[in-house]
């Protein structure tokens, strides 16, 4: 057992930190949020010469990390900026199947050097987050020589407005919700009609409407109507990256908040000499630690067998909700007024940590998970 | 003991569901309910019905121009409010200053100001809190030195609400630097906003909205005569303002229209193919939620009986504060939770009036992620939770 | 509206208070308690003639009371001395089916007079906390002049060891779980074979077996196969003497822990000085407001329709569990070793607060049935 | 970063495994799996066991005639015993006093006294805590005053746990009254319990149980050379040994044993015609549990790891007291309320080994409601949970 990062993932951290540190303050992420695309082209091609989005990706596929434990230092660490760049739509949710379904190396080469965009259109309106709720079809007529006809809305696609290319969930057979009879599809974004629109914390989405849009043989991606699996270790892969960031963020809303109580005096003392907030203060870091393991729990489980994988990875993502809003929650309170104002940076960190639990499923999705998979890990066992 | 409301409550309670009915605009009552943007006017709108129909100043005395109500009738009247959509009463004339004054002006403050406020003619602010100074008013740094018959006042005041409609501000300066405890040697004046020196600069706050500003005030020339009481003794006066500020302070009619309005969300919401009102473990926390707010509706309803019987509203105002807050907070965290993935986007242009964009997810999905990050302030403003801990600790416990 | 006592109410409030304070130190309640009847019949006898089991019974039953306010103000004032007499077995659970039921007037009579004992053996293994299940059966093969055939196995039937009666529930339709089919025996206790074991906070229970127990006609209560109703009505009293006397435990352990932390020092400054026990005492002085609000409105509804007593009695009896959790835990928690001692009293009231969440249904069950009877009311508006 | 255990660790862990199943008596872990009551006896067999072993001084250098074990391979140590039934070690003599004495005694206690708690020829008891004193061992006022070459020792200890079997009390008194700070001034003395002056008055607990005592002690006559290191610096070694005693205070083998206890009974439980297990609202409860203890488990490896690269556990220790005592309790709490009705009955009798009448409800059911009010303990004796946020407070926060 040894839980000291390799000297790879040691120098990642360094550079990611460094990057943060002298590049990219709070000032330069209000900025960028401010752009249109809700993010700043030049930032992400920075950060992508920096090797940020090839440590998300396995050599295989053209990266040089891709672990669970890659994942987890590079969105802990992008968190200490509460960075926009779009890493996890493109890096992870939109990469990750491309990689795994092989072919289109151009693409994710172009991906990987912060030159292309992928977005992942999975979740539709009605579905929640249940992971294989699509009522999209895709049907392979094959007319005027193509093989694929897609249709169907997607809701809420994470930089959706700006990708180049789109990672699409459909159905060639099955019910709504079931896992048999999906299919995945690269789509060049041009071909469907796209509403974008700003998040609450930051970062851009788009609705997506696939109307008719027809699809060469070559488009999709591994074997058609078998792609649940590959969702759903998308989603893990997805799940692991917003439970880091959550992490991260943890850290920056107790940092800023010890250093507000150090510095602020209330009736002639410092506020940190309250015994209240002091006691609240420990129970905040104890649940960060609990937190933290998680994610290190879920990151070393990541590439292992199917159930362990699903259950250590919605445990992460369970307390990442649930420690999440407990952090955000009293930072802003112990911080009193001044957390309440857009000037002030912990609003900003503090409404992302929170806004992390309505990604890839909630604080309650993730128990029900667990408690689903747990129970098929003790019928296994 | 009986739970039932008097005839006489319910037929007051009638009363003021029938004049809403007739009375309240449509439009008015779809923006309140739709989490719209409300404008100066739409509060001026309100005011003026609640004019009259002599209902505008629900804490004064009848013969001040006042309704006159007992507290079972302000809380039955705010109950039938919230549910019919009206906008609230801007507080800061009637409900703070109003009472101070009443209590403690001049005969001459009273005549010139009160049917000033009642009129609308003047739109009150609030100069309680300093950067700096948070929940701990003593600690307070605008400074206010007698010059012949005025007062110079410097310093800068922060959260003030709807600042940027007001024409008089009244504030707490330090008149006493050297009083021999910090609370003594505060005055409370009377400013107009129209006087040189006086900046009034907006404040966004972490929703994106501008409600409340910083209010900058150097080398303000005040008259004399614009004191309220007696010098260094605003403290008296301020405690006794917040005391009536934290009246209603549990918000029981906003949080059971917020709770109505939470279960109608979660019973559109669909949930592995069914509503998520039918999830177990939403439905048990709206259910937590319900009895919370039940039971706190008894509570508050003991503490407003016992102030008809002329008790003062004690520490128990400051449980209900603190209760009060968990609940309206709890619940706009459930409502965004309902929202699910929905609760992202973020259209700040239909939250104006007129907006008939398409919007995303649900028609009301818009406002409700940037009301739960708004509703944080509850816990934080009127004294905080902790104060109000305080205060329960020291003056119901005797800790 | 009006939250102040009737003049009466007042009176047997302050006789209550006078009884206790004077009569039933913690010493004179241990010593009861280790009586082989788990009480002391000579206490049972003077309360009774304090009148404090016919406030819990109405006019027409022999009683003076019966109101939901006369239970609440009794079983408040009771817990007060942590009594372990049988009020809730003889004069609620027992003596309420058979005063609606009407005749035996005088077995109720006795009763009221503390000189007879009823027990209600309802609940049965696998049968937790629902309030239909009901697997013993009741012929009526009127055989040999007798009515009724009795055969079923009840469990956990408090003061069931001792009492001179039982009113039993079986079933003569229907199955286990079914509302219909149910009805209401008078079974004199001798007629089963019972096993008697002393509860875990103090006070007696027992296992009782009924084998081919005859009874004549009159021994039923009410129609038969209709008894759900009054069941349901019992359980509901029960339910809401025991939130009440929760209230009263949790006054006590609020104020115990206040008086301790007052004059108990530490690091030269009394526990009561610390912040963070301040406001964890506010946290508790809170949540028995709320508490005592919910014990209120269940009180003032118990004699209303259905399914706003059921409602409100449930959510009484939750808050009854949860808030008595918390001030049990951390009454212990803030005294200290000292509250871990049999010989301090402040153990006696918190286990007995803690078990009040095992008799008629616990937080979770009464959560449950507080969602089931709102959607039952917001489906009838 | 290797989540996994080395080949090394899981060969010990097998090692481990495959000796309990051989040597643990089935009589006895069915007495620790099913609650009974342990006796004098039934450690001393364990002892034993773990003596012939080599296996019994686990904290201990092998010179010493300890274990010599890495951190790692005490927490496996701990999870596999705990899995088998084993009972625990009593930690006085060897857990707590050896350390010390390894650290500050003078050669000649260590030869006298090490070898006698290897063979379990002592049995020792811990003298820190007084009454009135409670988490703050510095105002402790059992006193020693030094008569020619004795220590004359007058006071009264308290929560002194299994004291009744115990022939030696290690005791902190104060030898100075007049030092310059309230925790100098404290020595550190080996006291013979036979001793004339010397008392142990049972405590039975709220679970109705004897396992703790008080002792009290009167001109009791100490020889001046049972003083482990100099005069007046017990507070220093007290520190040491209390470190100590938090090694392992997350208990997640325990935890972990009881949360498949929990499950086992909540899957046969009824309720509502179906296993407890699958009740929504009760499987949650049960699955963030499972979430905190998976948690848990990796914390409590990040620091047992950091140990064996000689980090000192610090205030993460303090930590994982608290969460751990939290998980404990939370298990009982749950077990308890698995049982509905059935966790009422109590019959001690059946804690008796022998006993072999038929319980009430489920078979384990006899002892999980007073193991719920015995596990309030965890999280006040060994320095309270709030002690223990001061200290993270102050010494990992900066507050």
């Amino acid at each position: 057992m040894d839980f000291t990062l390799s000297e790879e993932r040691r120098m990642l951290l360094e550079t990611t930190d460094r990057y943060i540190r002298d590049r990219y303050p709070i000032e330069t992420r209000q900025a960028n949020v401010q752009r249109e695309e809700g993010f700043n082209r030049d930032t992400w091609k920075e950060l992508a010469d920096l090797g940020l989005v090839g440590a998300l990706l396995p050599p295989e596929a053209g990266g040089f990390g891709g672990a669970g434990e890659d994942l987890a230092v590079v969105f802990e660490a992008l968190a200490r900026g509460a960075v926009v760049e779009p890493f996890l739509a493109s890096g992870v949710l939109g990469a990750w199947p491309l990689a795994r379904a092989g072919g289109h190396t151009s693409v994710l080469e172009q991906v990987i050097a912060g030159e292309a965009l992928i977005a992942f259109a999975h979740g539709e309106p009605q579905g929640r987050y249940g992971p294989s709720y699509v009522a999209a079809t895709a049907a392979s007529n094959g007319e005027g020589g193509w093989s694929w006809t897609i249709n169907g809305r997607k809701t809420v696609v994470l930089n959706g407005d700006t990708a180049d290319w789109l990672i699409v969930s459909a159905r060639v057979s099955g019910h709504t919700d079931e896992e048999e009879g999906l299919s995945l599809f690269l789509v060049p974004a041009g071909m469907a009609e796209r509403r974008g629109y700003d998040s609450v914390e930051g970062g851009r989405a788009a609705e997506v409407i696939l109307s008719d849009v027809r699809l060469p043989a070559e488009n999709l991606l591994g074997e058609s109507g078998a792609a649940y699996p590959l969702i759903e270790e998308t989603l893990a892969r997805g799940a692991l990256a917003l439970s880091a960031e959550a992490l991260g963020l943890m850290e920056v809303c107790k940092d800023m908040t010890l250093e507000y109580l150090k510095t602020r005096k209330q009736f002639g003392r410092p506020l940190g000499a309250f015994q209240a907030l002091q006691h609240r203060m420990v129970d905040m870091a104890l649940e960060i630690e609990q937190a933290r393991s998680s994610v290190m729990l879920a990151a070393g489980r990541l590439e292992g067998e199917r159930i362990e994988r699903e259950r250590t990875v919605s445990a992460a993502k369970h307390l990442a909700g649930r420690v999440g809003r407990l952090v955000a929650e009293e930072a802003i309170q112990l911080h009193g007024g001044v957390a309440m104002t857009w000037e002030y940076a912990l609003a900003h960190f503090a409404k992302r940590l929170v806004m992390i639990d309505h990604l890839l499923g909630d604080e309650d999705h993730h128990l029900q998970r667990f408690m689903a998979f747990s129970r098929m890990q003790e019928a296994s066992s | 003991m009986d739970m039932n409301y008097t005839p006489e409550e319910q037929a007051f309670r009638d009363d003021v569901r029938a004049w809403l009915a007739a009375e309240l605009p449509n439009p008015l009552a779809a923006k309140v309910k739709g989490g719209k943007r409300l404008h100066r006017e739409d509060y001026l709108t309100w005011h003026a019905l609640l004019r009259s129909r002599g209902w505008l100043a629900q804490h004064w005395p009848v013969e001040q121009g006042g309704a006159g109500w007992t507290p079972i009738e302000k809380h039955l009247f705010e109950e039938e409010c919230v549910a019919a959509g009206a906008p609230r009463v801007i507080p800061f004339g009637l409900n703070m200053l109003g009472p101070v004054l009443i209590a403690f002006g001049s005969d001459t403050h009273k005549a010139h100001y009160l049917p000033r406020i009642l009129s609308d003619e003047d739109w009150w602010a609030q100069g309680y809190s300093e950067p700096g100074a948070g929940s701990d008013l003593a600690s307070l740094r605008t400074s206010a030195v007698r010059d012949g018959d005025h007062y110079i006042v410097n310093g800068q005041k922060t959260w003030t609400t709807l600042g940027h409609f007001a024409n008089k501000l009244f504030c707490l300066c330090r008149t006493d630097p050297n009083a021999a405890k910090p609370q003594e040697g505060i005055s409370f004046l009377l400013i107009d906003m129209d006087s040189p020196g006086v900046e009034v600069r907006p404040i966004i706050t972490l929703d994106g909205e501008h409600e409340v500003n910083e209010v900058w005030l150097t080398d303000v020339r005040v008259p004399a005569d614009n004191l309220v009481g007696e010098e260094n003794k605003g403290w008296t006066y301020a405690k006794y303002l917040l005391t009536y500020e934290r009246t209603g302070i549990a918000g029981v009619g906003y949080s059971k229209n917020a709770l109505g309005h939470l279960k109608r969300v979660a019973a559109a919401q669909s949930h592995n193919g069914a509503p998520l009102s039918q999830d177990p473990l939403f439905a048990a926390r709206m259910a937590k939620l319900e009895i919370d707010l039940l039971a706190m509706e008894m509570f508050n309803l003991r503490v407003v009986a016992a102030a008809g019987e002329g008790k003062a509203p004690g520490p128990e105002s400051s449980l209900l504060k603190i209760k009060g807050t968990q609940v309206r907070q709890e619940t706009t965290h459930l409502l965004r939770r309902a929202l699910g993935p929905y609760a992202m986007p973020f259209l700040p242009e239909q939250f104006d009036e007129g907006w008939n964009g398409e919007p995303v997810g649900p028609d009301d999905a818009g406002p409700i992620a940037t009301q739960y990050f708004n509703m944080r302030k509850v816990s934080i403003y009127g004294g905080s939770n902790e104060i109000q801990r305080n205060i329960v600790s020291k003056h119901m416990l005797g800790l």
